[in-house]
C-alpha cells in the first residue's frame, strides 16, 4: 500500500500542522496551571483567553459564554443531563431525533431510565427534521429541544434557524450537537437562537480530547464534573492548556477559510457524488443532495454489506466508513440510515466517504474507478445479488 | 482486527461461485442482520466432491465461508459433520469475539446444505437437525 | 527574573520531554480513529494497548481494568457518582473524608442534594484518618469509602492498606483518589484491595488532559459518559490518543524511576524542611513528618497571609502555592488546614512547597534565604505580628 | 493576576508603619478572613499630616492600603471622607473582581481611624459612621 487516501474526515481529522505548531510551546515549556498565582501561569492563563475568544468569534458567542470541555460527548452529556437537572421544576420533556449522534441518543436514553420523557422526532427520506412536527410535539412540561446541527453519518443540514426560532416561541432551551458542522458551515448563536452548543476539536483539523460547549449566558446550567473552580466554577479540573489553545488555533484557521473551502469541496463533493453514480448501479444517495455538509458523501449499494466495502477499500489504501453494523460489532445497522427508511438489507451497504480541504480530484477518480471494481466484486460473491439477477429473468 | 489468515481468506476467498447441479444448497442468516450464507455441495458416493458458496456480510463472514468450505471438501459427509465452527475459527487463527458469530454461521450454512442433501436424497445424516429458518438472533456482545 | 524555581509540582508537572517524544506521532501522523476498521487506525490502536499495559502494570491491575479519562476531576466523579447510582438499592451511606480534594468533596456535597448521607471522617493533627472511627462508621446502608491516597496539601499519606482491609471486611467498595500518590509511592491495587482508583497524568511529567480510573473487574460501575462504544462501552468520546500515550509513557517513566526518585526527593525535602525550622521561627510543619509524599513540604507562618507570601516569592522566581483563601477568591481558608485544626488565622498563612526530581539543593537554599527575607518583612507589615510582639513583653 | 501600580505598591508599600502618637487608629477586618488593616492618622488642625499602616492580607489589600493611605495623605478630613473605594481601584488601574473587598477595607480602615480621631476629640464627621466591630462578612463572589 503505498499512498493513503484519508476520506474518514467525519471520524477524526488529521491534526493541522499549524494548529500543532501552536500547541508546542505549551507541553513542555509554558506548563505552569493557569489557576495559580505566580507570573509563569500567566503564559497558560493568557493563552487559554486568547483560545476563548478565538471559539468565540467563531459563533458568534460572548467569550465568558465559552466552557471548555473534553470533547463533543462530554459536552453533549453536560447540556442535556445539565437542563434535565436544572429545570426538572418546569417539566421532565425532552424533544431530540431520531437521528442524534450516540452521545446524545444514549444520554437521552440514560434519563428516560431516570423517568424523564423523551420524545424521538421522525426525519423524512433526506434525514430532515419537520418543523411543524416539532412545533406539535412540544408541550407544557418540554424543557428541552436537542437536535443536531448537521449529520455525522449522511451530512444532511438541519433547519436550525427555524428550530431556533420555534424554541424561542416557546420559551424553550435549544442545544444543539454541532460537532460536525462547526468550523465546516457558517454557525451564529444569536441569529439561530441557538441556547447551547456543543463541538470538538478533532472535527476541525484540531487535537482530539477537546470540545467546547457554548452556554448563553442567561441559562443555568450546573456543573457535570464538580471540583475545582475552573472555568468560572462550572467545569472542574486542571486545564488542558495545549487542548484548548489547539482547538482556539483550529477554530480560527477553520473559520478564517470556511468559505473557500467550503466552496471547494462542495465542487469535490458533488463531483465524487456524480462519478459514483454514473460508474455503479443499484445505489442510493443518502442525506440530502444539497443541505449537506460540503464534505459529506454517502451512498448505499444494494446487495453488499459494508464491512466487507470498507475492508476492500482498505487493501487499496482508502479510508472511508460505513453505518453497517458489523463495524460496530452490534446487530442492527445505523440508526440514522433506518431512520431515514431504508430497509435492514440496505442499510447495511452504506459507505460514508468524508472528504478534507486536501483532498484531489485524482484521489476521488482512484477512489470510483477502485469502488467500480469492489462492488462488483463482492456482488458477484452475494446471494442476495444472486437472487436479484435470476428474479430479473 | 483480523488475523493474516482472515484477510488472505477474504481477499481471495476458495470456493466462491455457485454449483448448477449441486446435490444439496443451504442458505441461513438474514440480511436483517447483515450475514447471509449459501452453501453448494457437490456429494458423490458419500463424499463432498464440490462445495461452493456465496456469501453477502463483513469480512470475517466472507472468510469463514471460504475457510469451511475448504475444510469440508473432499471429506466424508461424516467427517464434514465433525467440522465446527471452533475448528474453523482455529484454522483462521482466531476471529475478534465480536464476529464469532460468523463461524457459527458457517457451521450452520455447511449443515443446511448437508440437510438439502438429505431431504432430497431421503437419507438421514447422523446428528444433523433441520436448520432453523432464520438464525439471525445470534447473541449481541456484552452490554454493561 | 532570570530563573525560575518551580516547586509547585503538586499542582502540575512539567511534561517530560521523553513522554513528548512519545506522544508527538499521534498528533499529526497517525491521528486516525481507533475505532475505525481500516489498517491506519490500528497504529492508533496498538499505541493505546501499550498505554494501557504501561498503566495497568504501575498499579498492579489487569489491563481490562483500565479506563482512560479527561483527569482525575473526571475519575473521581465517575468513580463516586457512579457507585452511588448503582448501588442505591443497597443503600445511599457514602463515608469519605473532611481533606478530599474538592472533586470527591464538592461530588459529595452535589450527591447530599440527591439525598445520599455522606459522613466526613476526622483526620488527626497530621491529617491522618483514624481506622477505628472509620470502622464504627460504616453502616448496613454504606456503599461506598473514598479516602485519598495521599492529601495535595499537607502531602500526608494515609493508611490505604488498613483502609482496604476493613473495606473488605464489610464488602464495600473502596475508592482512592490517587492523583497526587500515582507515579509517586508504590501502589498495588490488590494488595490494597482497591476498588476504584483515580489519577491524572500531569501530576506525573505527564499530559494535562489525560487520566484514568482503575475499576476492579467485578465491580458494576455505569457510564458516566454517555455516547459511543469507546473504553469498552464504558466511556464515550474518541480517544484522546497522544493523551493517552503520554499518560501511558510518564506513567512507565515515573515507576522505573520512582524507587531512586522517591529516596532522593525524601532527602531533600527533609533538608528544606530543616532548614526552614532552622531559619524561620513562629511556623507549623503540615502534614505528617514522615508519612508524606517525598516532595512535599508544608507550612504554616503565623501573622502573615499566603497570598502575598506566594506574590513575594513568585517576584523572586519561585513559584509555590497556598492555602491561603485568597488564592482561590473565597472567604474560608483551605479545609484541610482548618481539618487538622488549624485555627483561621494561622491557616490563612501557609506555604505549600512541592519538589519535583529535578530541584536542587542550591535551589533549596536560595528559597529558604528568600523566604526568611519575606517572612521578616511581611511580618513587620502585620498588625497581628505587632499586637503578638506587644503582647510578649 | 494584578496590574503594574498594584503590585508596585504591593513591593513598595507606601506609608507602611507605626505613629507613636497617632490622633487615631483604626483596625479592620478579622484574620478569619485573612484580611486586617490598620491606619495610623496624624491629624493637626484639620489636615491629615501623616499616616501609616499595617496590614495582614494578600497582595490586593496590602496594595489598597498603601494607595489609601497615600489618597488621605495631606488632605482636610472632609477632602480624606471624600475617598471611596472606587478612587482607591482608580488610582491602582483596577482589581481583580475578586479583590474589590480589599479596597472597601481600605476606606473602612481609614474611616474607622477617622472615627476613633473623632472619638478621642470629641468631634462629629459629616457622614461618618461607627466602623462595624467586624466587617469581615464581605460577600464571597458569584458561585453559581
Ligand atoms: C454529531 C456528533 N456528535 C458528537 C460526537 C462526539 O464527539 P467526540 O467523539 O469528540 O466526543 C461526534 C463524533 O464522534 C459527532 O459526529
Ligand atoms: C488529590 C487530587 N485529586 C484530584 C485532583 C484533580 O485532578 P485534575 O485537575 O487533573 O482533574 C487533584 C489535582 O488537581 C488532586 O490533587
Amino acid at each position: 500500500m503505498s499512498k493513503i487516501i484519508y476520506l474518514d474526515n467525519a471520524a477524526t481529522t488529521q491534526l493541522d500542522e499549524n494548529v500543532f505548531e501552536e500547541m508546542k510551546p505549551y507541553f513542555v515549556e509554558h506548563y505552569g496551571n493557569p489557576s495559580s498565582v505566580y507570573s509563569i501561569a500567566s503564559e497558560s492563563k493568557k493563552a487559554i483567553d486568547i483560545a476563548r475568544e478565538r471559539v468565540a468569534n467563531s459563533i458568534g458567542a460572548e467569550v465568558s459564554e465559552i466552557y471548555f470541555t473534553n470533547g463533543g460527548t462530554e459536552s453533549d452529556n453536560w447540556a442535556i443531563k445539565g437542563i434535565a437537572e436544572n429545570y426538572v421544576n418546569k417539566g421532565k420533556h425532552i424533544i431530540t431525533t431520531k437521528i442524534e449522534h450516540h452521545a446524545v441518543l444514549h444520554t437521552c436514553e440514560y434519563l428516560e431510565k431516570q423517568g424523564y420523557e423523551i420524545t424521538y422526532l421522525n426525519v423524512d427520506e433526506d434525514g430532515l427534521v419537520n418543523i411543524e412536527e416539532l412545533e406539535k410535539s412540544i408541550r407544557p412540561d418540554t424543557i428541552l429541544i436537542s437536535i443536531m446541527f448537521a449529520n455525522n453519518e449522511i451530512g444532511t443540514i438541519e433547519p436550525i434557524k427555524e428550530i431556533g426560532e420555534i424554541a424561542k416561541k416557546h420559551n424553550i432551551i435549544f442545544h444543539t450537537d454541532a460537532v460536525q458542522a462547526f468550523g465546516h458551515v457558517p454557525i451564529h448563536v444569536n441569529e439561530m437562537n441557538i441556547d447551547l452548543l456543543s463541538a470538538s476539536g478533532h472535527k476541525v483539523n484540531g487535537p482530539k480530547g477537546i470540545g467546547f460547549l457554548y452556554i448563553r449566558k442567561n441559562i443555568k446550567l450546573k456543573s457535570f464534573i464538580h471540583g475545582g473552580a475552573q472555568e468560572r466554577q462550572r467545569r472542574a479540573g486542571t486545564e488542558n492548556v495545549p487542548g484548548i489553545v489547539g482547538l482556539g488555533a483550529a477554530a480560527k484557521i477553520a473559520c478564517d477559510n470556511m468559505e473557500e473551502r467550503a466552496k471547494h469541496l462542495i465542487k469535490q463533493r458533488d463531483y465524487l457524488m456524480e462519478q459514483i453514480e454514473k460508474n455503479v448501479d443499484y445505489i442510493r444517495l443518502n442525506g440530502h443532495r444539497t443541505k449537506r455538509l460540503p464534505n459529506n458523501v454517502n451512498f448505499c449499494f444494494r446487495f453488499i454489506e459494508g464491512e466487507s466495502l470498507l475492508i476492500s477499500l482498505d487493501m487499496e489504501g482508502i479510508c472511508a466508513s460505513s453505518g453497517s453494523a458489523c463495524t460496530s460489532g452490534s446487530l442492527d445497522p445505523s440508526h440514522v440510515l433506518l431512520a431515514i427508511g431504508l430497509p435492514h438489507e440496505i442499510a447495511h451497504g452504506s459507505l460514508r466517504l468524508t472528504l478534507s480541504h486536501n483532498t484531489t480530484k485524482e484521489e476521488l477518480d482512484f477512489v470510483v474507478e477502485q469502488l467500480k471494481d469492489i462492488v462488483n466484486r463482492l456482488r458477484a460473491m452475494s446471494p442476495l445479488y444472486e437472487d436479484f439477477v435470476k428474479a430479473q429473468k | 482486527m483480523y488475523t493474516e489468515k482472515v484477510m488472505d481468506h477474504f481477499k481471495n476467498p476458495r470456493n466462491m461461485g455457485e454449483i448448477e447441479d449441486a446435490s444439496g444448497i443451504g442458505t441461513v442468516g438474514n440480511a436483517k442482520c447483515g450475514d447471509i450464507m449459501r452453501v453448494f455441495l457437490k456429494i458423490e458416493g458419500d463424499v463432498i466432491e464440490d462445495v461452493k458458496f456465496k456469501t453477502f456480510g463483513c469480512g470475517a463472514a466472507v472468510a469463514t465461508s471460504s475457510m469451511a468450505t475448504e475444510l469440508v471438501k473432499g471429506k466424508t459427509v461424516k467427517e464434514a459433520m465433525a467440522v465446527t465452527n471452533k475448528a474453523v475459527m482455529e484454522a483462521l487463527d482466531g476471529l475478534p469475539p465480536v464476529k464469532v458469530h460468523c463461524s457459527l454461521l458457517a457451521e450452520e450454512a455447511i449443515h443446511a446444505a448437508l440437510w438439502d442433501y438429505a431431504q432430497k436424497h431421503n437419507i438421514e445424516i447422523d446428528g444433523l437437525k433441520e436448520p432453523k429458518a432464520d438464525i439471525g438472533e445470534h447473541d449481541s456482545f456484552e452490554e454493561i
